[in-house]
């Protein structure tokens, strides 16, 4: 069974260096080792959390979605619009808000498929369409204050040893583990690894590559919409602007989950965590409370490079010379 | 190796788009060719698409050889925030013109040297690598400028930005130069060749005795110096250096584009010239939109209709029907050497 | 779409006037092709005939550009391969075409996976994938990367893929390039059951014993256009050859007779001692004179390859020490091995060999230019001097030296590998497998080329699975059994029994035991 | 009962994109040493997810009080409840938020971004004696001073009907983006001859546009007016060199007046007034030199 650990091995090492993270900082602050802050990192990244996943499965499948924040923040506005100035209520606003981005991001991986063009550029392209459209239904940022959304935001899972797990948290978890399902127990989670494997092959495999491209880019677009939802009732208001660089951030939590931006290895929960160590590397610098803009940002870049060195290391230490497919 | 991506198939739709979009700007504002010469330099529309198209360019130029080797660099903003707030820091602190430069070229090019080392020797995913400095680069200038607009008043730095060289403006002719040389550099020698070949299969360039971590290196240093230069640029053009904003959303600009240039983002064939097509193509467009005086929420939406135009004329799909690529030539049209020299086997 | 229902006469597949034009090259052109239940068809032809488009035209991966294609009497026009696995036809494409990243179980039923309440069941496909690939005598650990396997075992699963779904129609592209002499027997088992059962088979191949061995009838393709269709009984091999090439084959290899003493004599060019790598190949002695042809041999897996990526610094050994004339060095990867004037063929043409969108003279001179250094470039005139005469030299098939080498027919692109590495005048040339999926005319070529340049005082180190090849050229033979180096013929002792006895002397079927062994050389390949 | 102890103050910042923002940072760490309060920043690199993540963190951390400088008006509500569930006083700092419960915060430090707007407006107004066609430098699209100093600026336009915006673009706040757009309107008003004033949505862009209008080889603050708002030190050096006409001041000093009323409330939990505006002053040239003089270090 060395093989299983063989594959497992950046996810369990992702998740040490998380662990370890995590005590680090709570033996420098007091309070950081408490239910609460478990429970704010959760909440905080679940629209990023959501996000990375439906990104994860685009770039196992080879692609790239950098159109996400963009859509999150059409999302955001789009339920604005409806809900305040269209008076309507909030549900099937949502249903609206989700088949829309699910359709931009169907459509997208339409033209990356029939035009054989770079998803980095078609997805650019939506990213500027999305925005432009949040733009076009108004600039500035609109207040929702439908009682449903109180209500949804009080909505919360509370333990009684402390831990509250609030809606987007909960829907969160429940995103993921539906993932690691599609990914590994369905023909549609198969035919995207193929296609991340090696496009050629898979298609000389018989995989249906149209179907399965056009369906991965519609898949992130509606997590992506689901995500714009859950940052809609986080900020109880939508607004254009909102959400923006978050398909670098979405990127990065995946790549330091461990999945590989080449496409055909990685996994559900690795990005999960990488998630959460951004989370973690935020909590810290405001626990720290010190730093000025800019070295927030040195900050920012330097604990990155000390994450993805941490993994390297363990992951030659672990594994013998090259554990992990060259990704030349 | 090709300087330009072979074939009329693979050029005809960046100088069809380039002229489609000047002809656009004209029917939108008649002027737009219009051209006087104010101080002894040149001064129009048209000079102005070149003008700001200066820094964009000069990122592709470098952008362009990172992306043949299958990579990509997104750190280019954030090293144009560094030289320029080196630049315009030292300026103030008095020191001399070339001291300034020096200093700006060598903080492009040791942020360069890193990525290089990250991507080449620890093996990091591009995208990720740069995106280190990309995050942690704009808060080095920043601490290099404390947050504020270092003005600076030397008119020999501000030439850079805004003097003119035979009435042509220094951004222009900057671009111009660092396009000759590197074209010099990658035609005058293999160095072209070694970055398609790693670009398109790095184990293969490897067995065959390629060395590519240096080839690697070099095209992330080459990056970083043209970063550096676009830097200089913007700041001497604004006489002070704007850390927070200087460069900031450029790479995703030069990344378009190289691809509006038709260099793949799977690595290989690259053409620098059509690269440096493509950002005059996006400038036009961006000249264009401020001319017409659309309502500023439309920007975003005009320029990535016309993008999406761009690219769907050279989508292969599209091109599948052009004329083949030029350069192909029957076999034996060069006649054998007269004593096989390289004799291995005699035919 | 006529779906008039089959008249029991009619044949299997007929293919009529098919053809196909790439720019610039008329693929097929017009061809003819009828497939019979039970039957076993070879189709053979020179590289770059046009075999492999005929079967990725049929199976829809490239649309005709005119004929038709009738299955079992009803015409059918597959769009993608998803569809014509739907008609039951099922194909081995040539070079492995399976998933490095995906476990074999998935390879094997990616598309087909065993479902239980609408989500796969990994359980039973890991025991079905288990039981498709016992046939095979491959018992090994199906939830591994096939990635970590070796080329020849990943077209065995190839193989068992291809045929678990072909309930009508099994196509082989060139399937046994990469086995030796067991497994093809194994695979000739399971094709001679799949007739019995009316199966029809198109079987490509190079290898004309083996044609002989199995196929019932022959047709045949030049220049994408057919020549003819025979019984195979009915066909002499020199009139098959004939038809392939078109013209008679000059008199086979003959052995080259550079008597023992005289190269013995000679000083080594390069020496290993104590050579290896830890989980990878024993240490190993190794010397090689300049104009010998030493020969490695033994069952796939048993460490030829590794041997010779570490003779050529791909995988760094970790022991024992290496001289070339008389100094020792160190070889800390190819380009090394280049500087010393070693040249290397891998043995996976696909992912270390070729530089696919790069043109076929850019591959040529890769080698060249990379010992010369980026500083010192190749006049383009001289590039294109060189490329034409290695093409016309190796009979290179390719319209033009500008046309991206990924567009060259399987075996033209090891044709233009093999030019690389002459081009640079190695003084040691390292090939592994080279003469695979290259047809008689070049075969006889390559041989009668390999002499040549060891008449030059080029050393030679091959590794080849065709024992009669080796045989044919070397006078040293190092037979290898579970990554040890267990015997040495030279000169006279030199014949395929004493090599075959070599090998066999012990654990005959080491494939049996395949495991994705921890840091093999093949995990190397990833 | 603790007003010995050192109290602590953890700022949400928004970033540091302007040099407005550096100097607010800047005052407000020196204006907390003044009062020996220890000021716990977290910057928000411009994102609201980001900001509300501090919050969060504050509220964690149990910090005294939270001070809040919005990077939007809206979407606060939820985060400010936890605040006031753990007893924690918030304060906002140089922008308002819409909330249906003002309860959620104690105070807000501002200015009134639309009069800002209004003020540039007027001046503009009496010195054309309203006629005046002006070309507009926007901020970034959608951010909220940029929304209110339109809107502001828009109102007086309105009253007089001899003035009007023949151009309006975004400029990003930024000075490449406002010299750039500058350039484009000069072309397109041909050669910058219909152009009366140009009304700059902060300083920065003003001073990009300036040389955009020197290199068009007119006289800024002659041939074409500039009219700006922020007031930091380099639109006081352009207008002591008589280039810009006018700038409307935003105070960096936000935090000062916060901490006071702060004090006071920890001290006899008096609860300060819901507004605290700074005041709006408009700037000349004749007083430029001075002022700079007096800015020059507090950025
Ligand atoms: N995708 C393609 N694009 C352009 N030309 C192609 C393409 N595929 C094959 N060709 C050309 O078609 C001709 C036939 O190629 P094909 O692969 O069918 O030969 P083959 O009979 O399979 O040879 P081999 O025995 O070496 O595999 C060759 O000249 C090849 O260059
Ligand atoms: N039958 C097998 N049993 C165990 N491992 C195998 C087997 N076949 C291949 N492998 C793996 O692939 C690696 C590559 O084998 P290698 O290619 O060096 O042997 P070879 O003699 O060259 O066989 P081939 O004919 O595939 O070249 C082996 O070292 C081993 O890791
Ligand atoms: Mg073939
Ligand atoms: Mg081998």
């Amino acid at each position: 069974m060395t093989g299983a650990l063989q594959r497992f091995l950046p996810l369990i090492v992702t998740t040490a260096v998380l662990v370890v993270g995590f005590l680090l900082c709570a033996a420098q602050f007091p309070n950081f080792a408490s239910w609460r802050v478990v429970g704010n990192l959760l909440t905080d990244n679940a629209f990023l959390g959501i996000t990375a996943v439906g990104m994860t499965f685009v770039i196992l499948s080879g692609g790239i979605d950098l159109s996400v924040g963009a859509v999150i923040g059409f999302t955001t506005v789009l339920l604005a619009v409806l809900i305040e100035q269209g008076g309507w209520h909030p549900v099937p606003a949502f249903a609206v808000a989700l088949i829309a981005a699910g359709g931009f991001g169907a459509a997208m991986g339409g033209v990356i498929h029939v035009f054989q063009m770079p998803p980095f550029i078609v997805t650019l392209a939506g990213m500027f369409i999305a925005r432009g459209l949040g733009f076009v239904l108004t600039t500035d940022s609109v207040p929702i204050n439908h009682p449903l959304y109180g209500e949804l935001n009080d909505m919360a899972l509370r333990f009684d040893f402390g831990l509250k797990l609030s809606l987007p948290a909960l829907l969160m978890l429940g995103v993921v583990l539906a993932a690691v399902v599609l990914a590994h127990w369905t023909r549609f989670g198969a035919n995207l690894y193929a296609l991340g494997g090696n496009r050629q092959s898979a298609e000389l495999m018989g995989v249906p590559v149209a179907r399965t491209t056009v369906a991965v880019y519609g898949l992130s677009g509606l997590l992506a919409g689901l995500a714009g939802i859950v940052f809609s009732l986080y900020t109880g208001a939508g607004y254009s602007l909102a959400a923006t660089g978050v398909e670098l951030d979405t990127i990065t939590a995946v790549v330091i989950g461990g999945t590989q931006l080449t496409g055909g290895y990685g996994y559900v929960v690795g990005t999960f965590v990488g998630v959460l160590i951004q989370g973690l590397i935020q909590t810290y610098i405001t626990f720290d409370g010190t730093l000025s803009s800019w070295w927030t940002k040195i900050a920012i870049g330097v604990l990155l490079f000390v994450f993805i060195l941490l993994q390297k290391g363990l992951l030659v230490v672990w594994a013998g010379r090259g554990g992990e497919p060259a990704e030349a | 190796m090709t300087l330009s991506a072979p074939g009329p198939s693979r050029n005809l739709p960046q100088y069809g788009a380039l002229i489609a979009v000047l002809l656009a700007n004209w029917l939108l504002f008649p002027d737009f060719f219009a051209i006087r010469l104010q101080d002894g330099r040149l001064f129009g529309s048209l000079i102005d698409v070149l003008n700001r198209g200066a820094p964009v360019a000069l990122l592709a130029i470098g952008m362009t050889m990172v992306i043949a080797t299958r990579g990509v660099d997104l750190s280019v903003g954030a090293v144009m925030a560094i030289s320029g707030a080196i630049a315009a820091t030292m300026t103030g602190a008095g020191w001399s013109l070339p001291a300034v430069l020096a200093a700006s070229l060598a903080a492009g090019l040791l942020c360069g040297l890193w990525n290089g080392l990250l991507v080449a020797v620890l093996r990091i995913q591009p995208i990720i690598a740069t995106l280190i400095l990309m995050v942690a680069g704009r808060g080095i200038a920043q601490l290099v400028t404390e947050g504020q607009i270092v003005t600076f008043t030397s008119p020999a730095l501000a030439f850079i930005g805004s003097g003119s060289f035979l009435t042509v403006p220094m951004p222009v002719v900057l671009t111009i130069v660092a396009l000759a040389v590197t074209a010099l550099l990658v035609r005058a020698t293999a160095l072209g060749l070694m970055i398609e070949a790693v670009g398109v299969n790095r184990l293969s360039s490897a067995g065959a005795g390629v060395n590519t971590p240096v080839v690697l290196v070099a095209v992330y240093v080459w990056c970083g110096l043209c970063a550096a230069v676009a830097g200089l640029i913007v700041t001497a053009d604004i006489r002070g250096a704007d850390a927070n904003n200087a460069g900031l959303w450029l790479e995703l600009d030069a990344i378009l584009a190289v691809v509006v240039g038709g260099t793949s983002l799977l690595g290989g064939r690259f053409g620098l010239v059509l690269s440096v097509v493509g950002a005059l193509i996006i400038q036009a467009m961006n000249t264009g939109i401020l001319l017409s005086g659309f309502k500023p929420e439309f920007n975003l939406i005009v320029k990535a209709g016309v993008l999406l135009v761009v690219l769907l004329l050279q989508s292969p799909t599209l091109t599948l029907f052009l004329p083949r690529p030029k350069g192909a030539r029957p076999i034996g049209t060069v006649k054998p050497p007269v004593a096989p020299t390289s004799g291995g086997a005699k035919p | 779409m006529t779906a008039s229902t089959a008249p029991p006469s009619a044949p299997l597949l007929a293919i009529r006037g098919l053809s196909k034009a790439f720019l610039g090259v008329q693929a097929l052109d017009g061809v003819d092709f009828t497939l019979r239940h039970g039957e076993i068809h070879a189709l053979l032809g020179e590289n770059g005939a046009g075999k492999s488009t005929l079967i990725k035209t049929l199976t829809g991966v490239y649309q005709r550009d005119g004929g038709t294609v009738a299955l079992e009497g009803r015409e059918i026009a597959p769009r993608g391969v998803e569809e014509a696995q739907r008609l039951h036809i099922g194909t081995v494409y040539q070079e492995v075409n399976l998933l490095p990243n995906l476990s074999v179980a998935e390879n094997l039923f990616l598309g087909r996976q065993p479902m239980r309440w609408g989500l796969v069941d990994r359980g039973a496909m890991r025991r079905r994938a288990r039981a498709v690939l016992q046939p095979y005598g491959l018992s090994i650990d199906v939830t591994a990367p096939l990635g970590r396997f070796s080329v020849a075992t990943q077209q065995i699963i190839a193989i068992a893929r291809a045929v678990d779904m072909s309930a009508k129609v099994l196509i082989l592209d060139e399937p046994t390039a990469s086995l030796d002499a067991q497994e093809v027997a194994v695979l000739f088992k399971v094709m001679r059951t799949l007739r019995s059962r009316g199966i029809g088979i198109v079987f490509v191949t190079h290898f004309l014993d083996q044609v002989y061995e199995v196929c019932d009838s022959i047709t045949v393709l030049r220049n994408g256009r057919l020549v003819g269709e025979r019984r195979t009984a009915e066909l002499p091999r020199l009139d098959l050859v004939a038809m392939m090439l078109g013209r008679e084959l000059e008199a086979a290899a003959h052995r080259i007779d550079l008597g023992p003493a005289e190269v013995d004599s000679r000083p080594p060019l390069a020496s290993f001692k104590g050579f290896g790598k830890a989980r990878s190949v024993e240490p190993f002695d190794l010397d090689i004179r300049p104009g010998e042809v030493v020969a490695l041999a033994g069952l796939l897996g048993s460490g030829r390859t590794e041997t010779v990526r570490l003779v050529f610094g791909m995988d760094r050994a970790d022991r024992g020490e290496a001289t070339v004339d008389g100094r020792t060095i160190r070889l800390k990867g190819p380009r090394d091995a280049v500087r010393l004037g070693f040249g290397f063929c891998p043995e996976d043409r696909k992912k270390e060999g070729i530089v696919g969108e790069l043109s076929v003279r850019e591959n040529i001179i890769l080698a060249l230019q990379a010992r010369q250094g980026w500083l010192k470039p190749i006049p383009r005139r001289r590039q294109e001097e060189i490329a034409d005469r290695f093409i016309r030299l190796l009979d290179i098939r390719t319209p033009d030296a500008e046309r991206p080498i990924q567009l060259l027919s399987g075996g033209n692109q090891q044709k233009a590998l093999l030019a690389r590495w002459l081009a640079t005048e190695p003084r040691l040339l390292i090939l592994d497998e080279p003469t695979r999926g290259i047809d008689v005319g070049a075969h006889a070529e390559i041989i009668r080329l390999i002499e040549r340049l060891c008449a030059d005082g080029m050393a030679l180190l091959v590794v080849s699975s065709e024992l009669e090849e080796i045989v044919a050229y070397s006078r040293r033979v190092v037979v290898l059994r579970d990554r040890r180096h267990v015997a040495e013929l030279r000169g006279g002792e030199v014949s395929v029994e004493r090599i075959v006895a070599a090998i066999a002397s012990e654990t005959p079927h080491a494939i049996a035991s395949e495991t994705p062994a921890t840091g093999s050389g093949a995990e190397v390949r990833q | 009962q603790a007003a010995d102890k050192k109290l602590v103050v953890g700022f949400s910042q928004i970033g540091s994109e302007s040099g407005w923002r550096a100097a607010e940072t800047k005052t407000a760490k020196a204006e907390a040493d003044k009062r020996g309060i220890d000021l716990k920043i977290s910057d928000a690199q411009q994102k609201q997810e980001n900001q509300i993540k501090a919050v969060r963190s504050f509220v964690a951390q149990g910090v005294d009080a939270i001070f809040i400088a919005p990077v939007v008006a809206t979407g606060w509500d939820s985060v400010l409840k936890e605040a006031k569930e753990a007893k924690i006083p918030v304060v906002l700092l140089d922008r308002q938020i819409e909330t249906k419960d003002p309860s959620l915060y104690m105070t807000a430090v501002t200015s009134d971004t639309v009069h800002e707007g209004r003020v540039a407006g007027e001046w503009l107004a009496k010195q054309t004696g309203g006629k005046c066609a002006v070309v507009e430098l926007q901020g970034t699209v959608g951010s909220s001073p940029a929304i209110n100093r339109k809107k502001g600026f828009d109102e007086i336009v309105a009253k007089n009907p001899g003035m009007k915006i023949i151009r309006t673009q975004s400029g990003d706040f930024t000075r490449a983006k406002g010299k750039e757009v500058m350039e484009s309107f000069i072309k397109a008003e041909n050669g910058g001859k219909g152009i009366c004033a140009v009304y700059a949505h902060n300083d920065d862009m003003a001073v990009g546009a300036i040389q955009a209008i020197k290199e068009a080889g007119l006289k800024p603050g002659k041939d074409i007016l500039v009219v700006s708002i922020d007031g930091v030190p380099d639109i006081f050096k352009a207008m002591s060199e008589g280039e810009a006409n006018a700038t409307v001041e935003l105070t960096p000093n936000m935090a000062g007046p916060a901490y006071d009323a702060l004090i006071a409330f920890k001290k006899d939990g008096k609860a300060p007034p819901k507004w605290i505006q700074t005041e709006s002053a408009l700037f000349t040239p004749d007083t430029a030199k001075a002022e700079y003089e007096r800015r020059k270090d507090a950025y």
